[in-house]
């Protein structure tokens, strides 16, 4: 069988250890492998094994693994332990700046990747880790090979640069598909890999091809020029369910749009202004009106796919017109003017949401402006306000808020959120601590901070849709990060 | 009989209103009516749009024209996908549409016309320089230039009218340039340099006023190029700043309901049609029949 | 001749000079794409570090000179988003651009050509009259308007033609029409009037007294003469069908095209493509422009002879 | 007269409401040339058109009347004709030749083209045969290398050449009637000559009738067996040839006559002064090809070729030339309106040459100029009162509220009606316009009217009118004027000297007595030779010793 899917986006480049975009997350997984897997139709974290078929802590910092045997590469090379160090320590101790970034929110705490024989390697960690699995199935340690790689370009014994990203255009990994065909931003062309190591690929080809507009997406599906298509819009679901051809499926996905806030912006030096801002907001009506009901609003910044790092009853967000009035006016707010930045097409209903929050805003006394812009304004200092994503990278918390707002992180360094000891103390005890408890009781402090001091305010989990044929059977599954188009054995069939 | 030529030059282009207005065929007198009920609309939209065009009342949005199941009292064209009066938008945004274009409009003449006016008048290198100017501009896509001064600029009304002006001044300075080259050579040219004037006097009082009538007749079609562009620009996610409503952005951003909820972009986009349209009637003709005295040599 | 051809050359040289560095120095006044979706979600030393290893760390002037001795050398770059040699990304989309236009062109010319004739031959008439007025809608109708409606009319609903892709024939028939609207219209008005021009000439008159039959007057004696005013016209248009590229109809019809690229590479600032597109297009249009003069020095004899030096 | 080939009766021709020709009727036998004379606007080209019906493309209809050819012993009636019929006769029995050869050919297609398409049209030719007939034809036409004539295209081609070539493919199906419209009025008068004497040999050996449209009674003269006049669409007149010159009826008729001027009646200008006005001295102006970075400067024209020559004050000095001579080359190099090459120029003894432009400008008070083309010589948008004291204002003499005053002084000694200066310049006749221009020149007292042919566009009774005006303003103010006319018979009426002018140089000068009494220059002679004289009984043009040659200059 075979599908063609019509995707809003498509990347510019496919290389996992680069990229965490919401465009990319779509293509990996079904050309590239972990060391460790997931059981993706459970909601709880179930480890698998993958590439690594056992591993085990030979010391609280060294983690050993055993590496499944007759695992090839789609270009036909066997995978030894040395591609397995090689793709670790890319990100462990890379160089490649665009590497060099990505590594440092959530595996700094990685040391290194040593071969301890062809099929074992050891892992070394800097400090305890409590989420060893975890990020042993992150998305950027997906395995690549060694030799094909550093021979693309340059001195076949070296990994310059420019390898990498050759790579990123030809990319070769471990799973059931190969990619077969690749234009940039255009299209992927997956083909059924007869070598993968475990369950045989339901399609011998997956097509998909990018359709940035709307109306033609839709079209194209009731043309049967598309079997799937991405990125549907709440509104239109009613008419594609209309259709007895095609029907939708969707979920709250693993992500919120946030509202992220400049504390170190003049204006909004006063917590209770960022305060107003944020509780002024009624995120429930945003859901009502704009999701239809089937977006998800959090009171915290957990999400259930955290297992037991869930903490629903943590109240840091929530909506409260009165206090956020009162708020104001306690502040030392002037009625300055609050620009709140938005990408004008990214994100489903974003630029809609920003005009709703507009209002919401002057009924608090808040005197907002919408600015559309293409740029990234979360570096700049003048930037006030503006709406994002953070996406669950990893099912925990640190994979989440922790990406964004850890110490030195992303945003302290962007200059928009600080920290301090205390701070850090409390990040410490979440970060590292084996205890559940512990850790849920450290995130709840820096939740109290958070919500003493807001520099951000996860809006809802949008309910991100995909339409289909009828005859499709094919559902975003519980387990996945946001977005993975996942063609693997038992995630798509027909009737 | 009077030694006045009967031929039929003889038109009462002197008395514009009255002369132009019995001259004119049916077609011609619908596009003037609905360009004056256009102005007069846009001039009056604060008394004409029953609601402020950017309440939003999120609970009802999406709801159709009168009419149709689910029409919310009061919301005559329908509300939006925030739940904001599409007629009050589409008043409002016609105003707004209308002034953007007016505006973009007499800066590309104003930067065409000068340099298509040196350009013609100096000859030489002067002419060659602004002549390679207006290439360098046909070869760049406007939506670069668009997209970047936006992106320099922001997307505020003033740079707007900036960026739209810019759009079509080249056609301006091709034409303009081109009449006063051809003027040039009109005899009466040479009989005002015979008798002494000094070259502003020839560029300005026998040169300009002669162009005025291919100059109307770009500056109509310039307009409605500007009112379809501006639309195109908020496709594209560059048009005016959001929630500000011009007829444009509200077929732009709208265009993604037009499966499920078309009257959010029919409402303006069929303003935007009669608005270009009486325009485009009233330039064609103003072509064929104003500017008979020159073309009729 | 070789005074003439060295000098055009040199001017359009200069043309391309301004272009290129206009586009450059707009482009990097207005951010880099560190600001855009590179820079997303990184702290400022991480934006350093890229800044620094996309080569934008110089002063802009010294990245002017590498920028006019890569152009000077034939070696444009590499794509920051892509990765990959700028040229392949335009050889790979200026294809696929190449046929929409040429089946915009066919399309508008062999529609506006004959609608234009008719419309100034039936000028006193209703048939004259509707033309024109049907001329004018086009010209109302945003594109992607006009796309999407066709989109929904004759693909949703009637299942007819294909909305995706540039594979077959019936691929080409929206995209086309939808691309053509304004400019139908536009060449539809020039035809007439540069028709009307014709009509009244002398030797129209010469030609029916001679005992010629209409469809020959007009055919024969009054486009072949219209056609000279029109020749210049449609090389701004073809001109301007290049340059405006398509973005709205290469997006809507998921279409690989050159005016999407363009679009996209500048709102990501990604200079290496966005420049050397720029180029490209301004090369093309610069062709075109020179091939219609020449066109034009050749359909009229009159100037074929005072060029012929 | 063998019975007529052709007859019209009671022909009415409407454009809208407005009747053109309202009720004539004539006949035109074999072999015989009818001219069809008056006064432009009076209904000569609509009678004409109306014949093949071609008036309905312009805008007019018949509205009745009848238009009959003789077919083989019967009669047609072309004004109910079906069209494919018509298109049949058009071009094969009745064929037409316009005025303008250059705008009448088509500038895209080549000569051969053009004519052999009447052979594949009418005779049913090959392509190919039609070539070598249209070869055929142009020989008969006496066009010099018809071969290589073939294959290029009008504007390639002399206007005498064009009209041989326009008359060819008229001839090319033996029609029995040729319609000639003003066939030679754009040409030179040695051309014109060449061109009647083509068209009269031309008939004799076809035998076919000729309508021959004209407003120049001497062609008429010279060609014309019978004469039909007209007069706002009426027919005022019809008569043969020798009667109506000798004995003209119609008091039209006769004023027509009277406004004609003819070669050899004299000069009635008065004694001029002595002091000099204009003195040019040996100047020469070149048209460069084109001059740009890379490419040099070549040679280009030398329009004007070393030309000296004086007007004294209230003088007269008539230029004489063919087209292209240079005449108005030089009259713009003396106002260095364009810069001249070389030579000077002096006017009241200012020298012209080397001023600087804010003193040529003010120096332009004392030479002003009258063009050809009244109507375009007048800003369309300005009123009449700004128009004519422009010069005034410009060089500062007169007052803003003195203007009304000036331009009604001005208006009134051009013979025109006060209220005129409210005016705008569409509101006016020809003729009218022309006095204008004369009172736009009067309105800074200039000492010179340099006048370029600024009686050609109109009719003769207008233009005689005009060139009274001008003599009138001479004798009471003095005036001189520099008068250019290719039509000899107007230099001569108003001229004291003569200049004739013959590519680019003054070949010969004198008093109007020597020059056109006395010739000298072999110019001069064929260029006199060639006037048609307005008296039948004096025909020398179709006279076939007076072949074409080429002179020595
Ligand atoms: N297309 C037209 N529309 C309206 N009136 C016209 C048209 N053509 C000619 N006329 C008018 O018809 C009358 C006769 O015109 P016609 O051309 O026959 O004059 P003519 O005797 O040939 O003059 P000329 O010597 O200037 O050629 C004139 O008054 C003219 O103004
Ligand atoms: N602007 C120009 N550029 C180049 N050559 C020119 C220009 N104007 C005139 N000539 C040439 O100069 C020569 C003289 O032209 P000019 O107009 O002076 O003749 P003319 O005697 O006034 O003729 P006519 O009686 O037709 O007005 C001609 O050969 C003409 O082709
Ligand atoms: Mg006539
Ligand atoms: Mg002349």
């Amino acid at each position: 069988a075979e599908v063609t899917v019509g995707a809003a986006n498509v990347s510019d480049y496919l290389d996992p250890g680069r990229d965490h975009s919401n465009v990319g997350s779509q293509f990996y997984y079904n050309a590239f492998d972990t060391l460790v897997g997931k059981n993706h139709d459970r909601l709880e974290m179930e480890w698998v094994p993958a590439l690594a078929s056992e591993w085990k802590l030979i010391e609280p910092t060294l983690m050993e693994l055993k590496l499944r045997e007759g695992v090839k590469f789609h270009n036909g090379e066997d995978l030894t332990a040395d591609d397995v160090v090689f793709s670790l320590n890319r990100m462990y101790q890379a160089t490649f700046p665009p590497y060099v970034v990505r590594s440092k929110d959530r595996l700094s705490n990685f040391a290194e990747a040593i071969k301890i024989d062809d099929y074992t390697v050891q892992v070394r960690v800097e400090r305890e880790e409590p989420l060893w699995e975890t990020l042993l199935n992150l998305q950027q340690v997906m395995i690549i090979p060694e030799e094909y790689t550093k021979g693309l370009t340059g001195d076949p014994k070296v990994a310059e640069d420019s390898d990498f990203e050759a790579f990123s255009l030809t990319p070769v990994g471990t799973g059931p598909y190969k990619v077969a065909e690749f234009q940039p931003g255009q299209k992927v062309v997956y083909e059924r890999f007869d070598g993968f190591w475990g369950e045989q690929a339901p399609l011998e080809k997956a097509t998909v091809i990018r359709m940035p507009e709307t109306a033609s997406r839709i079209t194209a599906l009731k043309t049967g020029e598309a079997d799937i298509v991405t990125n549907i819009a709440p509104d239109q679901l009613e008419l594609i369910n209309a259709d007895p051809n095609l029907k939708t499926e969707g979920s709250a996905t693993a992500l919120f749009h946030v509202m992220i806030m400049n504390v170190n912006h003049p204006h909004l030096k006063d917590p209770k202004i960022r305060q107003a801002m944020s509780l002024s907001i009624d995120r429930d009506l945003l859901n009502e009106a704009l999701w239809l009901g089937k977006a998800v609003v959090p009171s915290s910044h957990t999400m259930e796919e955290m297992g037991q790092l869930h903490q629903p009853d943590l109240v840091t967000f929530e909506y409260d017109m009165e206090k956020a009035k009162s708020l104001l006016a306690e502040s030392s707010y002037n009625g300055e003017e609050i620009v709140f930045d938005a990408f004008p097409v990214y994100y489903t209903n974003g630029v809609l949401a920003a005009q709703a929050i507009m209002e919401m805003w002057a009924e608090a006394g808040i005197n907002g402006k919408l600015n559309v812009t293409e740029k990234w304004t979360g570096n700049d200092p003048e930037m006030m306000a503006r709406s994002w994503s953070n996406p669950m990278y990893f099912a925990d918390p640190f994979g989440s808020f922790g990406v964004m707002w850890a110490p030195d992180g992303p945003s302290e360094g962007a200059g928009r959120f600080n920290t301090d000891e205390e701070y850090a103390e409390m990040w410490e005890r979440f970060r590292f601590n084996g205890d559940v408890e512990l850790r849920n009781a450290a995130y709840a402090e820096l939740m109290d901070r958070i919500k003493q001091d807001p520099p951000v305010l996860p809006l809802y989990r949008p309910f991100e849709s995909w339409a289909m044929k009828s005859n499709v059977n094919w559902a975003p599954k519980k387990g996945h990060i946001p977005y993975v188009l996942d063609f693997r054995a038992g995630s798509i069939s027909f009737n | 009989m009077t030694d006045i030529s009967h031929s039929f030059t003889l038109k009462a282009i002197r008395l514009p209103g009255i002369g132009l207005w019995k001259q004119a065929n049916w077609i011609v007198r619908i596009a003037t009516l609905v360009g004056l009920a256009l102005v007069v609309l846009s001039v009056a939209a604060p008394l004409v749009a029953p609601f402020d065009p950017n309440d939003q009342s999120l609970i009802s949005r999406l709801r159709p024209p009168l009419g149709f199941d689910r029409y919310k009292d009061g919301f005559f064209l329908g509300t939006d996908e925030l739940g904001r009066d599409i007629l009050s938008r589409c008043t409002f945004g016609l105003r707004l549409t209308f002034a953007l274009a007016l505006a973009g409009a007499c800066i590309s003449l104003l930067i065409g016309g000068t340099l298509g006016l040196v350009a013609g008048l100096a000859g030489g290198h002067l002419d060659d320089l602004i002549m390679g100017l207006v290439d360098a501009q046909i070869a760049i896509p406007m939506t670069l230039i668009a997209l970047l001064t936006l992106s320099v600029f922001g997307s505020s009304i003033d740079i707007m009218i900036l960026v739209l002006g810019i759009y079509g001044w080249e056609q301006f300075a091709r034409i303009i340039r081109a009449e006063v080259k051809k003027l040039r050579q009109m005899p009466f040219v040479e009989a005002a340099q015979a008798a002494g004037a000094p070259p502003l006097r020839i560029a300005f009082v026998h040169v300009l006023p002669n162009v005025v009538s291919p100059i109307v007749v770009q500056f109509t079609l310039n307009f409605s190029n500007i009112v379809i562009w501006e639309s195109t620009l908020s496709f594209l996610g560059l048009g005016v700043q959001p929630p500000t409503a011009t007829l444009g952005s509200m077929v732009g951003t709208g265009r993604d309901y037009l499966p499920t909820a078309p009257w959010i972009v029919l409402a303006p986009a069929l303003t935007i049609l009669l608005l270009t349209f009486a325009v485009q009637i009233l330039g064609d003709w103003l072509r064929d029949h104003a500017d008979v005295r020159l073309r009729s040599r | 001749m070789i005074g003439y051809t060295l000098r055009t050359l040199i001017k359009m040289a200069v043309t391309l000079f301004v272009i290129v560095s206009l586009v450059f120095f707009a482009t990097r006044l207005s951010g880099n794409p560190v600001d855009f979706v590179l820079g997303v979600g990184i702290t400022e030393d991480d934006k350093q570090l890229l800044i620094k290893y996309y080569g934008l760390d110089g002063s802009i002037w010294t990245q002017y000179w590498h920028y006019l001795g890569s152009i000077l050398s034939g070696e444009f770059g590499l794509s920051f988003l892509e990765r990959r040699p700028v040229s392949a990304i335009v050889a790979e989309r200026i294809g696929p651009s190449l046929k929409l236009i040429f089946g915009t062109m066919v399309f508008t010319f062999c529609v506006s050509i004959p609608l234009g004739i008719a419309a100034a031959i039936y000028r006193d008439r209703l048939a004259g009259s509707a033309i024109m007025i049907i001329a004018f809608l086009g010209y109302a109708v945003p594109a992607f308007v006009l796309a999407i409606v066709m989109i929904m009319v004759f693909s949703y609903w009637l299942n007819w033609l294909p909305v995706v892709g540039n594979s077959t024939f019936s691929h080409y028939i929206m995209p086309t029409i939808a691309m053509s609207g304004m400019w139908v219209a536009a060449l539809t008005r020039f035809t007439r009037n540069a028709m009307l021009d014709v009509l009244s000439q002398d030797y129209m008159r010469t030609a029916r007294a001679k005992g010629m039959p209409e469809r020959v007057v007009i055919l024969k004696h009054g486009l072949r003469n219209a056609s000279i005013t029109l020749l210049s016209v449609m090389g701004l248009q073809i001109a301007g069908w290049i340059a405006a590229g398509s973005v709205v109809v290469e997006s809507i019809f998921s279409w690989p095209g050159i005016g999407e690229m363009l679009v996209r590479s500048a709102i990501q600032r990604d200079y290496p493509v966005l420049q050397f597109g720029v180029l490209s297009v301004a090369v093309a249009v610069i062709l075109i422009n020179a091939a219609v003069d020449i066109a034009y020095a050749y359909a009229d004899p009159r100037i074929r002879l005072a060029k012929g030096t | 007269m063998i019975g007529p080939v052709l007859k019209v009766e009671d022909l009415r021709v409407s454009f809208g409401g407005f009747e053109a020709v309202k009720g004539v009727s004539f006949e035109l036998g074999a072999r015989e040339t009818l001219a069809l004379v008056g006064e432009s606007g009076s209904g000569k080209s609509a009678t004409a058109l109306s014949i093949l019906r071609l008036i309905e493309r312009e805008g007019g209809r018949i509205t009745s009347g009848a238009v009959l050819l003789e077919n083989d012993g019967g009669k047609t009636d072309l004004r109910h004709l079906r069209e494919d019929a018509l298109t049949g006769v058009r071009g094969n029995q009745i064929s037409m030749v316009f005025q303008e050869p250059m705008t009448s050919l088509n500038p895209v297609l080549k000569i051969g083209d053009q004519v052999s398409e009447v052979f594949i049209r009418h005779r049913g030719m090959s392509k190919r045969d039609a070539l070598a007939a249209a070869k055929q034809g142009l020989d008969e036409v006496r066009i010099p290398e018809p071969a290589r004539r073939l294959s290029q295209y009008p504007h390639e081609l002399s206007g005498g050449l064009r009209q041989r070539v326009m008359i060819a493919m008229a001839l090319a199906c033996r029609p029995k009637v040729l319609i000639a419209d003003e066939p030679t009025t754009a040409l030179d008068v040695t051309t014109q000559a060449e061109i009647l004497r083509l068209i009269k040999s031309l008939q004799d050996e076809i035998g076919m009738g000729v309508l021959f449209i004209t407003h120049d009674m001497g062609v008429v003269a010279e060609i014309a067996d019978r004469v039909v006049v007209l007069r706002h669409g009426e027919k005022v007149e019809e008569a043969p040839v020798e009667d109506l010159f000798a004995r003209p009826q119609a008091p039209y008729t006769q004023r027509l006559m009277a406004a004609t001027p003819k070669l050899g009646e004299g000069s009635t200008t008065r004694e001029a002064g002595l002091e000099t006005v204009l003195s040019v001295d040996n100047l020469s102006t070149r048209f460069a090809k084109s001059k740009s970075l890379f490419r040099k400067a070549d040679a280009g024209t030398l329009a004007v070729d070393g030309v000296s020559l004086t007007v004294r004050k209230g003088e007269t000095l008539g230029l004489v030339g063919e087209s292209g001579c240079g005449k108005s080359t030089l009259a713009r190099s003396i106002l260095r309106l364009i810069e001249p090459e070389s030579g000077r120029v002096e006017v009241s003894g200012q020298l012209l040459t080397g001023l600087p432009p804010r003193q040529l400008r003010a120096s332009r008070k004392n030479v002003q100029m009258v063009f050809q083309d009244p109507y375009a010589s007048l800003n369309p948008r300005l009123s009449i009162k700004a128009l004519i004291t422009e010069p005034a204002r410009i060089h500062g003499m007169v007052q803003a509220r003195e203007i009304r005053d000036l331009a009604a002084s001005l208006v009134s000694r051009v013979g025109l009606e006060e209220d005129a200066i409210d005016r705008f310049p569409h509101q006016f006749s020809g003729g009218q316009r022309q006095r204008l221009c004369i009172a736009r020149a009067l309105s800074v007292s200039p000492k010179l009217i340099i006048a370029d042919e600024a009686v050609s566009a109109l009719d003769v009774s207008i233009a005689c009118q005009i060139t009274d005006l001008m003599l009138d303003l001479q004798q009471r103010d003095g005036l001189s004027f520099l008068f250019i006319s290719h039509d000899i018979a107007v230099v001569e009426r108003v001229s004291h000297r003569i200049a004739v002018m013959y590519k680019g140089k003054i070949v010969e000068t004198g008093s109007w007595e020597d020059v056109l009494r006395h010739p000298k220059h072999a110019y001069t002679q064929k260029l006199l030779a060639a006037v048609p004289s307005p008296d039948p009984a004096r025909r020398r043009l179709l006279d076939d010793r007076l072949e074409h040659q080429d002179i020595a200059v």
